[in-house]
């Protein structure tokens, strides 16, 4: 089982027509998703793959025809804001956010939009979610991972599916894996995370992936201490990185004397957590 | 993108941020020129993109127009941090009474900008911060109503200010919050903000950091990109979309994917060596791409050992091995390496650098070891 | 304030709304050179602040710069509900293929602005809007956020106009949002927005209103005011601070406060007669302002009776009192008149009125029955 | 007793060195109320009435020193929402906005703020709240009124002291009585002000004072009928107003078809409230 997503994910994707929208979204319907719909304006009244998905010109109207619950954005920095707002006023739950590159100023804003909304947003520059036989909204590939207990929850896109393939190389299975997205200004955080798999049935072990910059992992720890029973492993990636310098992610400045991989490793052993130095050792503490 | 401060200073300028007089030099006799035009003494001050060029002398009082020109001859021929200095600053000279500090950022827990001022500026802020907590007042501005007023005042209220100067501060302290959020920028500082001994307030020093996500609305901002002050590597990765910082070790390496890329350098470090950068090759890179990657690594000759980290999914493995092999057949160098390639055409991406002489690993730490072991040895040679 | 349609349509147009070539006239003269400029058909509107000029003859389709000069001229010569027409505006004439309304105000109940649009504009919407609902779509939006494209898109969608006028439909939904906003507008209308024969997307009407109490920020737009289109004593009543509004009853009545005065008409009326006037005075007052007030209400030449009724609070029953006897002794009139004074300085304020031939009443009900006898007696006379 | 207000609160004056701030502040004080401080920008340090009332420079400041739960805002128009926004940044439960004539533009935007905080507004274009013998905050006149049972809400004036001045020559009494203003945009409504009522046990009765414009009476009449156990009786001014003419309070503006008097009363009646057809009337209910 699953947090999130599940078989009942009733998903459309904006930016269907799009190089990326496309190929993902083949990729997801090949692990089983149930992409109900896609949206671009202006190519609405068209069909894709094979005439399988329909395209709507808005989201209002696929959510309208199609019943769908979950989005999932591909389109441009530039219009990826508009696409979150969009698929919250028309009653998506749960919005995915893989477009990277979205300015801060604009995430600032829709976050707060959203706060005032109801649905929950992952991302942006997020790899997706990806609930092993259930599920599979945005990009994680699926054949790197398999069912198991395994909660994992990351801000990184490649470094996860490091971890999920070396899970998958001892036979060991996740429940879900949740890509929160590496930006300064986010949807869902650590703890909203950590929260499901706590009372997430079938999730037994949480593994949290972090990096430097920001004060999330900071929170995540203190949350672990107060709230969460299930043994977490960690780990953080960034201790070589020199401070004050931008290393790819925006969620990688270290700011001020905050952030730092040290600080987070330290407070999140504080709270109990088995913070490892380097990724497969994860393994052994999930044995 | 860091802005230079004259850059900065002639934003804050135009929302009514009061700034000396003073304009920017190429040469030490326009230095002069500006030194005569503006009269009475002038500070001649390097513009470069790093911090501590003041420690560095970077940064002159002078009271002639001659005096001028000579401190200008000597800071634009001056390096500093590695960056040779291209442009001085000259501005008129205050009569400092006091130093406040005034900046504007980010707060990403609280998600909302927030403001910042002390009445201990100019000395290191960072270190007011540590150790005299109570002398930094902030307050967190709201992202869709802007600054107000009474939050400015605030501010004065808070930093002791002497009345006479609030409504100065006030109009500067909102100006900069404007200039801040119209440049979608990440950093606008101004340190020192100076009472004069003439009691007017005014922006000594500035500096401002832009969301380079955001320049696509700003192309007047983004046409201030002093190319002169990046590294010639760095200039290149941005050109081809590769994220890359030269480091001072010995292993380069090459990943896809920030985090992973980190998580490189730090397994390499766990091994015994340092890496010799940062390089994120993004996600679905070409061949032609692999190979920029790659020359930018070989480039460096502190490289003694080559690691590629590539977890493929939208990336294909095989592109990677094509790319690698047109930069090997190019270099001809004798640099050991170490592949890892992991997911999307594994297989072919292997069968491809088979040709070339390369170590294969398993996994990442494998990979790191063999990299470690490799640079360890070429050292020895 | 309201705005006239040529006002409207030209600041429309400044945010980039589609909007026929035109310009406005004063003269019959004017018109025909406007007209032989544009060439071809033109529409000559009378620009009244007014509703239902169509019906009225206020609009007239001419060829020829010679009938845009005769129609000009007989509109010139026209009253709209008792209006002067004293300009035209003078606009090239589109060949309608379909009339789409398009509309922004305030949505109390959301605390927001919403755009409403309908495909079926032109005739009246508010007969749509009760017979035929689901042809009228809105939109919210955040006033925080403004309208975004998507929003105005849905609006596109949601009236199944075609998708080659998307774009402009789009341009022109934000650009009347951004007019709306900007010029702190509680309404800015187009209606109606047409499809012309040769497929362009024009807006024919415009029409906005804006608010008072944000006038002070846009000095460029308070100029706009036309003074000739107010009644002179709503143009006086606004000099001094004075809420007042002619209305067709026989009753003057001057009242603190704009809910008393409303009540105090409702009694009125209630006890069968009908109020002359709306008229608040405000809070706190003085003579002069209530001798200016009095004036106002003994020049209609409808009234057959005054009555006062003041709440005393900042406002002080004495300084009314004064201002009574202030105006009464210029006019020297033989209206008969009701004093009902409450609150402070209530006594003062009674005795002053003793002087005056008035007849004094205890309650809002009592004075409202003398006053309401007193206008029916002295029109049998 | 009281609703909102009573002798504990402790209130701060925005605006006091003003000509309406110092002359009302005195009438507050006069009839009992805490005032605690005033705060003028760049006044502060100076004492207003006799020495009685310290002047700060910040509302924060104020709240600091003073204890304040309280403000009532007596600034011009054009300042007033910034001073709404900074005394609810300073911690203020209750504001009370007298100000009137604040664009609507800027109310919207500071309704949506207050709405994230904790703080209640009553106003703007409000005259205030009184509690016969407890406490005054506002400008309505303290001896028009005394002590009851009955709870009166009102959008206007001058109209609701004509009511106030009623019942107390029939020697009946109030327990609170709430101005919420007339504006289109405001931070208290009718249905806050009934709940409050519904739940204080020293009301027994409830005074509805409406007017033409907007719906607040229409939803007023919906709460009462599923909320609203205690007798209601409601007078609503406008009945004789032309539809669409603006009649000095922005609020009084009649929209499209909505907000006639007559579907305000038929609401009203339909919900089981009194409908008096003028103020005096509504004595005979209360009886």
């Amino acid at each position: 089982m699953s947090i999130l997503i599940n078989k009942d994910t009733r998903l459309i994707v904006q930016g269907i027509t799009g190089r990326e929208g496309i190929f993902h979204t083949s990729r997801m319907m090949d692990y089983g998703t149930q992409v109900v719909a896609g949206v671009t304006p202006g190519k609405g009244g068209e069909w894709v793959l094979e005439g399988k998905v329909p395209v709507f010109d808005t989201v209002h109207r696929a959510v309208e025809i199609t019943g769908a619950n979950t989005s999932v954005i591909f389109v441009p920095a530039r219009f990826a804001t508009d696409a979150v707002m969009e698929a919250t006023d028309a009653g998506i739950a749960l919005i995915v956010c893989i477009t990277e590159g979205i300015p801060i100023r604009d995430m600032m804003k829709v976050r707060q939009y959203l706060d005032q909304q109801g649905s929950r947003l992952v991302g942006p520059n997020s790899p997706g979610l990806l609930s092993p036989g259930e599920c599979k909204v945005g990009i994680i590939p699926g054949h790197i991972t398999q069912p198991g207990n395994i909660g994992v929850v990351s801000r990184s896109g490649t470094l996860t599916y490091e971890v999920l393939y070396a899970l998958k190389l001892q036979a060991m299975g996740i429940s879900t894996c949740v890509g929160i997205g590496g930006d300064p200004i986010n949807g869902t955080s650590f703890i909203d995370v950590l929260g499901m798999f706590e009372v997430d049935a079938h999730t037994d072990k949480i593994v949290l992936i972090g990096e430097i910059g920001g004060t999330d992992e900071e929170r995540a720890a203190e949350y672990i201490s107060d709230h969460i029973t299930k043994p977490v492993v960690a780990f953080i990636a960034g201790r070589t990185a020199p401070p004050g310098k931008r290393m790819g992610h925006a969620g990688a400045i270290v700011e001020g004397g905050a952030g730092l991989a040290a600080d987070k490793i330290a407070a999140l052993e504080y709270a109990g957590v088995a913070v490892v130095e380097y990724p497969e050792k994860i393994l052994d503490f999930l044995k | 993108m860091k802005l230079h401060e004259y850059r900065s200073k002639q934003l804050f300028a135009k929302y009514g941020v009061l700034i000396p007089r003073g304009r920017v030099a190429m040469t030490a006799h326009e230095a002069k020129s500006i030194a005569r035009e503006l009269g009475g003494p002038v500070v001649i001050k390097a513009q470069v993109l790093v911090g501590g060029r003041g420690k560095a002398g970077g940064i002159r009082l002078v009271h002639t127009p001659e005096e001028a020109e000579e401190a200008a001859r000597q800071i634009l021929g001056m390096q500093i941090k590695g960056l040779p200095v291209r442009k001085v600053l000259v501005d008129e000279a205050a009569e400092i009474r006091s130093e406040i500090y005034l900046g504007v950022t980010n707060d990403r827990a609280a998600r909302c900008p927030v403001m910042i001022a002390s009445a201990e500026g100019g000395i290191d802020i960072e270190e007011v911060a540590r150790t005299l907590p109570d002398k930094i007042v902030r307050v967190h501005i709201d992202p869709l109503l802007g600054m107000r007023e009474y939050q400015a005042r605030y501010l004065a209220v808070s930093i002791e200010l002497p009345r006479e100067h609030w409504h100065d501060f006030i109009d500067m302290a909102c100006g900069l919050y404007r200039v801040f959020t119209n440049s979608d920028a990440t950093l606008a500082e101004i340190n020192p903000l100076v009472i004069t001994d003439d009691n007017r307030l005014v922006a000594l020093d500035g500096k401002m950091v832009l969301d380079d996500n955001a320049l696509f609305r700003h192309p007047d901002l983004a046409e201030m990109r002093d190319l002169d002050e990046e590294a010639p590597a760095e200039r290149e990765a941005r050109r081809f979309g590769l994220s890359y910082l030269k480091l001072d070790g010995t292993i380069g390496c090459m990943v896809n994917g920030a985090g992973l890329a980190m998580a490189t350098m730090d397994v390499i470090k766990l091994f015994g060596a340092e890496p010799a950068n940062f390089l994120d090759i993004g996600g679905g890179a070409g061949a032609e791409k692999v190979a920029v990657a790659l020359n930018l690594i070989l480039r460096d000759a502190n490289v003694k050992a080559v690691m590629f980290n590539i977890f493929g999914g939208i990336t294909r493995c095989d592109e990677v091995a094509r790319g690698i092999l047109a930069a090997l057949d190019e270099s001809k160098g004798d640099i050991p390496m170490v592949a890892r390639l992991v997911g999307t055409n594994e297989d072919e991406g292997y069968k491809l650098l088979a040709k070339a002489n390369m170590i294969m690993a398993t996994s990442l730490a494998d990979a790191a070891q063999k990299a470690v072991a490799l640079a360890v040895e070429s050292q020895l040679q």
